[in-house]
């Protein structure tokens, strides 16, 4: 379904940093995770076409949208794909409701059919946004922005997601919400997702599988689903790692859920 | 020693050469030239501009600088006469011989100095007056704002025909005719006068001999003026 | 003021005035808005060069301005001589004359308050816009020029500002034809030119308090904010 | 150590949202935690003295920062506090030395004294931003910003840190080795420290009392050194969440260390 | 054109043009700064409206700022002739009063521009600066200043330009005077008027390559990107 294998330079200076990945999955849903500045984003940015890959192809459920030896490259327009930023870049000059309602309308169209605005006023609804949808991004919090960009991203229902850190301004509860719904989205889209997050849970939860980054590079994938056939390697890895003690535990439910009892 | 000489714009050139003559028979004397249309001298003066002596383009500007007390009018002389003439382009526009030509149908457009505030436009509306052509020339006019923007339109076929002062036609020679010089108006005579504040009263008045000497009318001469 | 004043008032300088100010305004800026983004977004070798002979009917008095444009586009001129012989039209001592002038002496204005604009704009928010499959022109018209509207609404502020006090070189090019071409700002020169100091004060009386009044409503209506 | 007591209300349009919040403490570390939109991020700001409360005080070892009772109300720069904000706040003019070393200088003085540079140099050592230093921050990656926004507030030797998510775009190793230096800077410079967390492990790692953030008010606060001695508690909450299974400390390992053995 | 119209050339102009548009242009870029930052970081009741006042430079005909300036400060008005009296100084036909008129043409120019640069920068960027122990005047100077430059600059460049092109309020106060008070663009317009156009157009021609070059310079050099 995805299939991506790329090679990029960016310059600021002296400095450059060199991206060339590959990686190719049939999964729905991969995740991509790794260290800070280890290309990540970069890597996003040239599927959804804004950063221009000096080899390579970008192939989306057996769509080409980019390959430099066949000279094809699509705009981002054509690209058809949803994509979360990682610093959101939600409109400043539009409301909540705007910005989510920004891809169903042209600058030609902007009125939504009563359809579209059903669209928009379900996810306002199941992102919790209702009480601030006529508010300008700038007065949300870290939060609320993030969960408008998710929203603005899954408005058009695209061909493909590309994630940048969907969660990280959210809560462990929101975020477990937001997941359930994200996991909903792309199944019932049958659309691939690629999803950047720091967060292993993140990665445990949605992922059928893993490509670790490293300097510009894939250095490992990893098989989510496969994990769990493997019983042996269960118990063989059982103790490496302690399992959270029940402190830890408890301290989790009273951050959580209430105060402890007892 | 510093003297202010507010000159009209249409003098520029031969006072220029008028104010180094001058400088150099009064060695230490340096002769500060200001030009602008009257109006603009007038009002600087009003303000309290420092000028020790001031050449009008026209008697009625210097009427005005009277009646405000800004003359020493006992130092009021005029130094020199203009003539206005009728200019047409040097190539193609209709042929025109006479003020009557004018009214003819080849004739669509005739450019004059604003009446109201452009000496020589007065000059031609008594001209025009006395031929019987100013009203019916009416639609005619493209009142110009100033001399040389009434050259520009003639020399540029924007217009067919002109009026402006002699001296102004001289300049543009390769590309204006002069077809006649207009009468039936008062003399274009201008004036000259010392400011009631000039500092230098005895420089003010032997610049104002030397305009009416016989070395500075050769000079005015040369750019086209007649004697007083 | 006596009320002989007021009926040596006449209104037609000023609708001209607002009509050649509107017109030259609305040129200035969409020609502005267009080069503004060119030099902002597609800089050529030499196009800071090409941007600054934009600013010359800033750096030129005015008179020069209106001659040039009586040579690019009088009688004499090739294009002024097709279109009279074609149409049997020219601009010259038309109002039409007045607008080109004073769209002229307002582009810069707009340009370089537009080129400063765009050049500020956070990039990653045209990609946004682009991802959620919107031309290049609908990026430009829902977010490039909102967001940069502010400086955009400032020098087309100041175009219009400097359309209404415009008269060299329309002058030059309409001339300055009472009923016909006189603008406010020419009649102003005339009355002061002539003395008729009363008539002067009233003229720039009004026009400063129907500019002051248009600037004060644009502000508050087309800023978006 | 920290004494908060503050009022006040945002409007935006219709929609207003009123922060009530009350809590003091004497512990070095404290967390604020709860669901996006609480009014975490707002109760920083006006510790910081960039939002003026309607009532109540803001104390901070001692010092009055602000009491609306005795009209005190220092101005920000007087409060001395470092402040990470949770969209980073970079200077986006400046280098990323000179992003950190902003607060050592003023507009007369722009120069480092050699031990001031000395400061700055280790800060972007120990963040490992030496490699774009002279970058701007709009080329670094989003984990790359957020160290230099950590690193900025570190600079001056505040007298109380207030950290607005401070590592929420990075990843789990390096959030572990930055949690550590800055349990160190707390630690040694005994300063306050007062952070908005998403991430349990944040608190449980650093944090001496968590602050429980609903709705604009603090619901509930969670003594986390009290609680290691309530052995009984522990065993009492034990059951209620699935200890980590194998399977998953096995893919966090995977994840995060290397090929799975076997 | 041949080598005596060189010899006409006279590079005092120049001097004193450069000279009067340097000046003009630092007192419009200082109190267009300050007042830009007043209308977008104070504003009160009415403070569009004193904003729009500000504009009137550029809508009323030169001439009548200049007679404005004249009644202001020529030696008939109280001031003026307090001066007078006092330093036996006077504003009119010295190359200050060029100065003085220029600045006030270009003012509305920075103040419009660098007002919407102000308004258009983000506060939090302010509010980190406070938080790192920054004065206001730091916090000014270090970020809110250079954050604006862009939209500032680009009012600047205006102001410089357009104090080049300035003459008609220069030529009320200053007069024009050879070697004394006479800039490029008056000497220009006297060229005009006396029909030499040769030397116009080599003015014209000279104006038009400085200023172009000063601007290229300036857009390069100042713009701190
Ligand atoms: N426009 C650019 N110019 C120069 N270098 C850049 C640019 N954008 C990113 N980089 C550099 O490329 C590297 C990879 O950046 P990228 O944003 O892909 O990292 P990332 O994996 O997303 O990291 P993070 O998890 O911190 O967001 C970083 O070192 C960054 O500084
Ligand atoms: N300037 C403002 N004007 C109006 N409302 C605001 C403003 N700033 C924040 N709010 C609102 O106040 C509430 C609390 O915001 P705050 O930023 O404190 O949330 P938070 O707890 O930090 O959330 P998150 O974890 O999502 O960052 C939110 O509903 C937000 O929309
Ligand atoms: O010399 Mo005049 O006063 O411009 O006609
Ligand atoms: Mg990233
Ligand atoms: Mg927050």
């Amino acid at each position: 379904m995805i299939d991506v294998d790329i090679e990029l330079t960016v310059r600021d200076g002296a400095r450059r940093f060199d991206l060339g990945v590959r990686f190719a999955t049939e999964a729905p849903f991969a995740a991509l995770y790794g260290p800070s500045g280890s290309g990540k984003s970069l890597t996003l940015q040239a599927i959804a076409g804004l950063l221009k890959p000096r080899a390579g192809h970008v192939r989306l459920d057996g769509r080409t949208l980019f390959d430099a030896a066949r000279g094809i490259d699509l705009a981002p327009r054509e690209r058809g794909v949803g994509y979360l930023f990682q610093h959101y870049a939600l409109f400043p000059h539009l409301s909540v409701r705007q910005n989510i309602g920004f891809g169903l309308t042209t600058w030609r169209r902007r009125r939504l059919t009563p359809a579209q605005q059903a669209r928009v006023d379900s996810l306002i609804e199941r992102f919790g946004l209702s009480a601030m949808a006529d508010s300008r991004p700038g007065v949300l919090s870290g939060g609320q922005q993030q969960r408008v960009a998710l929203a603005r991203a899954l408005v058009r229902e695209p061909s493909a997601l590309l994630l940048d850190e969907p969660f990280a301004a959210l809560n462990p509860m929101l975020r477990g919400a937001l997941r359930r719904e994200l996991a909903e989205v792309v199944r019932q889209a049958r659309i691939p997702a690629l999803m950047i997050t720091h967060d292993i849970d993140d990665v445990l939860e949605l992922a059928d599988v893993a490509f670790v980054y490293q300097d510009g590079q894939v250095v490992r994938d990893v098989d989510l689903r496969k994990g769990e056939s493997r019983d042996h390697a269960r118990r063989a890895l059982g103790d490496e790692r302690p399992v959270e003690s029940p402190m830890r535990q408890k301290l989790r439910h009273l951050l959580n859920d209430g105060p402890a009892a007892g | 020693q510093e003297l202010t000489v507010s000159a009209a714009a249409s003098l520029t050139n031969a006072f220029k050469e008028i104010g180094q003559q001058f400088e150099k028979n009064h060695p230490g004397t340096n002769v500060r030239l200001n030009f602008a249309a009257s109006g603009t001298l007038l009002q600087q003066m009003a303000q309290g501009a420092p000028v020790d002596v001031f050449a009008s383009a026209d008697q009625a500007t210097m009427d005005k600088a009277v009646a405000q007390k800004l003359i020493d009018t006992a130092t009021r002389k005029d130094f020199a006469t203009n003539s206005l003439v009728l200019i047409a382009p040097l190539q193609g526009g209709p042929a025109i011989g006479s003020l009557q030509d004018l009214s003819g149908a080849a004739v669509k457009r005739i450019a004059i100095g604003k009446t109201a505030t452009v000496p020589v436009g007065n000059y031609t509306k008594e001209a025009l007056e006395s031929a019987k052509l100013w009203e019916p020339l009416q639609p005619k006019f493209i009142q110009a704002d100033s001399v040389r923007q009434v050259l520009d339109y003639v020399s540029r076929g924007e217009v067919d025909a002109g009026f402006v002062y002699r001296t102004d036609a001289a300049v543009m020679q390769d590309k204006v005719k002069i077809v006649l010089t207009a009468g039936g108006h008062t003399p274009v005579s201008y004036p000259v006068a010392q400011l009631a504040e000039s500092k230098h009263k005895a420089l003010a008045g032997s610049f104002v001999d030397f305009l009416l000497s016989v070395p500075g009318q050769e000079i005015l001469g040369r750019y086209g003026f007649g004697k007083p | 003021m006596t009320s002989s004043l007021f009926d040596a008032f006449d209104a037609f300088p000023l609708i001209l005035s607002l009509k050649v100010a509107a017109l030259a305004t609305v040129l200035a800026l969409v020609a502005g808005i267009a080069l503004g983004w060119l030099f902002a977004r597609k800089p050529f070798p030499g196009s800071s060069v090409v941007e600054s002979v934009f600013m010359l009917p800033l750096v030129l008095p005015p008179t020069v301005i209106g001659y040039a444009i009586l040579v690019a586009a009088g009688r004499r001129s090739p294009l002024g001589k097709w279109v009279y012989e074609h149409f049997d039209y020219t601009i010259i001592f038309s109002w039409h004359g007045a607008v080109v002038a004073s769209a002229v002496v307002a582009l810069p204005l707009v340009l370089k308050s537009a080129n400063a604009a765009f050049a500020g704009i956070d990039r990653s928010l045209e990609a946004a816009a682009s991802t959620l499959g919107q031309s290049r022109w609908s990026v430009f018209v829902r977010v490039t020029l909102p967001l940069a509207w502010p400086g955009v609404l400032a020098g087309t502020l100041l175009a219009f500002a400097r359309a209404m006090g415009e008269f060299g070189a329309s002058l030059m090019v309409a001339g300055s034809i009472p009923n016909r071409t006189q603008t406010l700002s020419m009649a102003i020169y005339d009355a002061t030119q002539a003395g008729q100091d009363d008539l002067a004060l009233l003229l720039v009386v009004i026009t400063s308090a129907i500019s002051i009044a248009i600037l004060v409503a644009c502000n508050r209506y087309l800023s978006l904010r």
